[in-house]
């Protein structure tokens, strides 16, 4: 079993607890993990916003990394994921655009063949490694926690391309959370948008859709939120010093990317997990599973 | 420069379902190009290798078109088209003819957009194929 | 952002509209069914944006936009105001690409020269980059700290080579010009 | 014989359908001089009255015995000309037609010249065509005067009563245990609020005493062969292990029984017996015993005593019947919403159906007409409709209007107001389609009784886990903003599909699908219950969504097209029929063998046509390995005509 492991580019800057995490659990799983040295930002939707060619060549750019290693793509963050499946599929689908693009990418000495798929990395844990392999390596039951399953949007939807989950009524990060024997929570609005797209847009209208999601999942009376998407993270993290400071109101809702809460009843030490750079202290929760 | 090379398409329907999806595509106004001549028989299962054959010394290539499988109206016509159809193929691989001058599709009375996609697809590839070698004139 | 509603003329007079528009519209990948909206409101009744401001409206952007309402469209700040969460996608019935739509204008929109400075921020990041956002000394540091190996930089060259050939990056010039205006 | 084939050739305007694409003057001009051609003319409509009496005319003055018309498809217009030859004295199969509209100027409107020059090619292969065309014989068979319906509600009720009436012998074959249909499940009707079951209890009674109907129900289609006039069909009765001419109906048995399962009927909210009927009204009165739930304790065998009507021995049954005509009344199912996911149902326990919404509002329903929600067993307050839910929807395949679901909506939340006067009632609707006799004043009504009418679609229901209350996330359109609005129950307005065993039937019928998957009619405006295949009818929703009052309009229309069909006595059958050459026949048997029809016999070995079973296909014709069958006015030297002059210039 291995993949090429698609980073993109917040989570290996800006999230880097994200990626310690994430090789631990897939080392312990016996999962081969291989860097693609050459790839670049995925050029997601604020570069597809001004101009859908440019996105699409340096998605295809990316694509054909993988094609030449010959593994599929393993991509960790929501974004990455929606734009090289999305990129994936039209040009697999679109003949006139394939060759568009295909003369463009000569001219940086590669090709799109349209011959890997693209999966996320809980897909891969969900269908690949199998839940049954999980529970194996779990040492630690988390079964005093309850947690908030936030999916975010491009794992999801549009559900046509992605082909990830229910799009209304997911389930697949709450059956990996409850791997853990902790408690997947419902909470209204749980697919709802987190609003990451709009900061620098509208950083009012982020915090506004930040502070919605912060509202509902406090009042099923979670102890934590586990995100898959980094946009969500940031949004859900750092930005409750944001809805504290617009709103005056404080949630202290500490927020982990799955691999983190996987890694913590895999018995992985949360140093190493890299707990200490959230912004929202996750002490609460370490305490309450102790 | 030289005018665009306009290749030559016989298509046989069966009178149920193809012509049918082709009537279709005429009520729905779906254009395609004007290369096609239609030859209209009761069941794609009366297409004799000799209609082929003698098609493809005019023209550069024919298509012949039936109802899905199960769904003949005569039952079985169509799998016997079938078999015809992948003879004279073999056929025409031997006489080193290319074997895409020869194409078979099932076509219901509902599918005119079908009717009208496959004539401008076989249209599109007769094009790069060329003339046909055999065709007189 | 200051002025995010779309501002239209009191009485909409048929010569004063620009038919072309939506046409130029299903001609961009994603804007393709742009006709076959019938205004139900399965997007904006579900839109997480639209129900905390008055500024976005995806059902009235469509129509906006299949009656021909061009500049005003183009020019507003409320197009740059969809999250591309997709909802409206997932339920529209007859499969017209909302989110996608909303990207396609966009793309016309950044061609007259519109476009939100933090977009073209990250753009310009990207072509000098490779990446959209920077390594600092603190991202390596925190990296070390976790046992991660430094982070290299990405081959901008690539993307730099791209973004000539597309007239992207002659395109964020021309943006960041208007911008200053 | 006449040696020189004497030919008129008629192009036709169709209005601008034709000759506002193609040059029909020039087309006629093309082949005036062709050989055999003795007039070709143009004319703005030839299928007019005064178009055909041009063609008479013309036959009378030049002696005219091949006629092409150059129109539109045969499939619309052939039988019209052909009759205008029978009428001036020719034999019908010496027309021939050329489709320029379906093929030429409809489908290369961009083209004007190249359509043009198709249209010539077109002519020019079917005169080649006509010469060689030769008179085929007319013949007449019997026809059987009796009739198959197939479905039991409210069409094949309709059509079933209508055709005994007038002295056919009707065969009513039901697929459930009993007739009726949907109708028999439904409260009350659009939009005279007539009692659903109170209408079509005594049609279900007359059919069931009709001495000319017979209902075999519980049973299936297993196959159709023969044709118009005399078909074969072969029915199987699937085992109710109660032999129906014993039971008298009395449920003494259903007493007894200790067994109780959930009602399909009832929507599975009501129970019934292991041994019983569907409800109280079923026609035929016979009892059923459901052998996966039978515990076979032997209670009602005991219950029903010396009548001795219950068999557990019982097999499948398989007859025979013999009729003239079919009429396929086969309905609909309703949409199932699971595939709806932002919708919840199968999820929220107090999101329904507008069918079962229809029990829950039901007298003889499982609440006895109270209108209670399932997670809570409390009368609801708040109630919304959602409509469109399985119509006009891309995303399922079904582009439809169902049109009975805004009616059914708008008087569902009407019988709510009657019932719960103090009750929120809302309609979530795309847009409202009230254009029945009598529906624009029936929902101008329920707007008086204070239902809140809302348009826009819904995009998405939450339920409250706490509560089981749902919120309905909408944009009212009209005001142009998100609105939420909370119910206690939400009742989807499903649409129809078309049943899952359409798609078999179909085929054992040889009936083509629409797009939608509904039966397709022979012409959407002149043939709307006719079929392809003739004598076979359509009737109800089968054909497409249909309402009460337009499914027994249908029926009435089938009922009619099938006597005048049978009461003639006699029906020509297929001319175009195979023919061996029994001097180049070796008597192979190869064409015997892939004959669907069995229409080939060897006698002294040589291989004959049975001329009545012989469907026309003239598969055999081509299979033949010494070309000794012809296959009638499909012959190698008609085609290959055709053949040779497509692209000849």
């Amino acid at each position: 079993m291995n993949y090429a492991l698609f980073f993109g580019c917040v989570i290996p800057t800006r999230e880097p607890s994200y990626e310690a995490s994430l090789r631990a659990v897939f080392k312990e799983l016996g999962v081969d993990l291989i860097d693609l040295d050459k790839a670049t930002c995925c050029a997601p939707i604020p570069i597809e916003s001004l101009d859908f060619k440019t996105s699409l060549a340096i998605a295809a750019y990316n694509l054909s990394l993988a094609e030449e290693a010959n593994i599929n793509i393993m991509t960790i963050c929501n974004g990455c994921f929606q734009v090289l499946s999305k990129a994936n599929k039209t040009l697999k689908e679109n003949e006139t655009l394939r060759t568009d693009i295909n003369k463009i990418l000569a001219e940086v000495g590669r090709e799109y063949k349209g011959t890997v798929d693209v999966v996320d990395y809980l897909q891969v844990l969900h269908n690949d490694v199998t839940p049954e392999r999980i529970k194996e390596n779990i040492s630690k039951s988390l079964n005093k926690l309850r947690v908030a399953a936030f999916y975010g949007c491009h794992v999801l939807r549009p559900s046509s391309v992605l082909n990830f989950d229910n799009p209304e009524h997911p389930h697949i990060l709450d059956d990996l959370i409850e791997l853990t024997e902790a408690k997947s929570v419902q909470y209204m609005h749980k697919t709802k948008c987190c609003g990451g797209l709009l900061r620098g847009i509208s950083d009012d209208l982020a915090s506004k859709l930040a502070r919605n999601k912060l509202f509902n999942i406090s009042n099923s009376k979670a102890d934590c939120i586990v995100t898959v998407c980094p946009f969500c993270f940031l949004q859900l993290d750092v930005g409750q010093l944001d809805v504290r400071r617009r709103f005056n109101e404080t949630y202290n809702l500490p927020v982990f990317h799955y691999p983190e809460l996987l890694g913590l009843a895999m018995g992985i030490d949360p140093e190493k997990l890299g707990l200490k750079t959230h912004r929202i202290s996750t002490e609460s929760v370490l305490k309450k599973i102790e | 420069m030289a005018e665009e090379f306009e290749p030559k398409l016989i298509a046989f329907t069966c009178n149920w379902c193809s012509y049918a999806g082709a009537d279709l595509a005429g009520v729905s106004r779906m254009q395609y190009p004007p290369n096609v001549r239609v030859i209209r028989l009761m069941c794609s299962g009366r297409v004799d290798p000799i209609f082929i054959l003698e098609a493809l010394k005019r023209a550069d290539g024919v298509l012949v078109t039936g109802c899905h499988i199960g769904d003949c109206h005569y039952v079985s016509g169509n799998l016997h088209a079938e078999v015809r159809v992948k003879l004279v193929k073999k056929a025409l691989e031997m006489v080193g003819l290319e074997p895409e001058r020869l194409k078979l599709e099932w076509i219901s009375a509902s599918e005119g957009e079908k009717f009208a996609r496959v004539i401008k697809e076989m249209v599109d590839q007769l094009k790069k194929l060329g003339k046909n070698p055999l065709r007189d004139g | 952002m200051a002025n995010t509603d779309i501002k239209i003329k009191e009485t909409l007079r048929s010569s004063e509209l620009e038919p072309n528009f939506a046409e130029e519209i299903t001609k961009h990948p994603g804007g393709e069914k742009l006709y076959l909206c019938y205004q139900c409101g399965s997007c904006a009744g579900g839109c997480p944006v639209g129900k905390i401001t008055n500024s976005y409206k995806p059902r009235q952007i469509i129509r906006m936009a299949l009656l021909g309402i061009k500049n005003e469209v183009l020019s507003s700040d409320s197009i740059w105001l969809c999250a591309s969460c997709y909802t409206c996608q997932e339920r529209c019935p007859q499969e017209v690409e909302i989110a996608d739509l909303m990207l396609a204008i966009r793309n016309i929109a950044a061609k007259e020269g519109h476009a939100p400075k933090a977009f073209v921020e990250q753009a310009t990041s990207l072509i000098e980059n490779g990446r959209i956002p920077k390594i600092t000394g603190l991202t390596q540091r925190r990296r070390t700290s976790l046992g991660l190996p430094e982070l290299s930089p990405a081959p901008a060259d690539v993307v730099k080579k791209i973004a000539a050939i597309t007239g992207f990056e002659q395109l964020m010039e021309k943006l960041k010009e208007e911008a200053k205006k | 014989m006449i040696d020189k084939p004497r030919i008129g050739v008629y192009v036709c305007h169709c209005g601008k359908n034709i000759a506002g694409v193609v040059n029909v003057e020039d087309v006629a001009e093309h082949v005036r001089n062709m050989a055999g051609v003795i007039v070709a003319k143009d004319y703005r409509y030839v299928c007019s009255d005064p178009g055909q009496d041009m063609i008479k005319k013309d036959i009378r003055d030049y002696q005219l015995d091949r006629i092409v018309v150059v129109a539109c498809s045969p499939r619309l217009h052939e039988p019209t000309f052909r009759r205008v030859l029978e009428e001036s004295g020719l034999n019908p199969y010496l027309l021939e037609m050329v489709n320029i509209r379906e093929q030429c100027s409809w489908v290369h409107m961009d083209e004007p010249d190249k359509a043009t020059e198709k249209a010539k090619d077109l002519v020019r292969m079917a005169i080649l065509r006509s010469q060689l065309l030769e008179p085929l014989e007319i013949k007449e068979v019997k026809v059987l005067k009796s009739v198959l319906i197939v479905g039991g509600g409210v069409s094949g009720i309709s059509a079933a009563l209508d055709l005994a009436e007038m002295g056919f012998k009707v065969y009513l074959v039901e697929k459930n245990e009993s007739i009726g249909g949907h109708m028999a499940q439904l409260d009350k009707t659009f939009p005279s609020m007539d009692c659903s079951i109170c209408i079509l209890g005594p049609k279900m009674v007359e059919v069931a005493r009709h001495p000319k109907i017979k209902i075999i129900s519980h049973a299936d289609i297993v196959r159709v062969e023969g044709y118009v006039g005399n078909f074969k069909v072969k029915i199987r009765e699937n085992p109710r292990y109660v032999i129906s001419d014993r039971c008298t109906g009395c449920g003494e048995c259903q007493e007894v029984c200790p067994i109780e399962y959930p009602n399909e009927w009832d929507i599975n909210l009501g129970v019934r017996k292991a041994i019983s009927v569907p409800f109280p009204q079923a026609v035929p009165s016979v009892y059923r015993i459901n052998i996966d739930y039978c515990l076979q304790c032997y209670k009602c065998v005991e219950a029903c005593g010396a009548r001795e009507a219950i068999d557990f021995g019982q097999k499948p049954k398989e007859t025979e019947l013999n009729v003239g005509a079919i009429i396929v009344a086969i309905g609909f199912e309703p949409y199932e919403p699971y595939q709806l996911k932002e919708y919840g149902y199968g999820t929220y326990q107090n999101v329904i159906t507008n069918i079962e919404f229809e029990r829950l509002i039901n007298a003889a329903g499982p609440t006895e007409g109270k209108l209670i929600r399932v997670s809570d067993m409390k009368v609801p307050h708040r109630i919304g409709f959602i409509q469109c839910v399985g119509s006009r929807d891309e995303r399922i395949g079904h582009i439809y209007c169902s049109r009975f679901c805004c009616m059914s909506a708008i008087k569902q939340a009407r019988q709510i107001k009657e019932k719960l006067p103090e009750a929120e009632v809302y309609i979530f609707h795309t847009e409202p389609r009230t254009f029945g006799k009598g529906f624009e004043a029936f929902f101008r009504k329920t707007r008086e009784y204070g239902v809140s009418v809302v348009r826009g679609r819904a995009s998405k229901v939450l339920e409250d886990p706490e509560t089981g209350n749902l919120t309905v996330f909408v944009e009212d359109l009209s005001l142009g903003k998100p609105v939420e609005v909370e119910v206690d129950l939400l009742i989807l307005s499903v649409g129809m599909s078309p049943p899952k065993d359409l798609e078999s039937l179909s085929r054992t019928l040889r009936i083509p699908r629409d797009p939608d998957g509904f039966l397709l009619e022979a012409h959407p405006k002149l043939r709307p219950v006719d079929t392809h295949t003739a004598g076979i009818f359509l009737a109800g929703a089968c054909q497409s969504p249909k309402d009460i009052t337009d499914s027994i309009s249908q029926a009435k229309a089938a009922a009619a097209s099938v006597a005048a069909l049978l009461s003639r006595g006699k029906i020509r059958v297929e001319s175009m029929i195979a023919h061996v050459n029994q001097d180049l026949c070796i008597g192979c048997g190869l064409c015997q063998e892939i004959c669907p029809y069995q229409a080939m016999t060897i006698q002294n070995k040589k291989s004959k046509t049975i001329p009545a079973l012989c469907g026309g296909c003239g598969t055999c014709a081509s299979t033949c390995p010494e070309h000794a069958i012809t296959m009638k006015h499909y012959t190698n030297k008609q085609i290959l005509a055709e053949v040779v002059t497509a692209f000849q210039r």
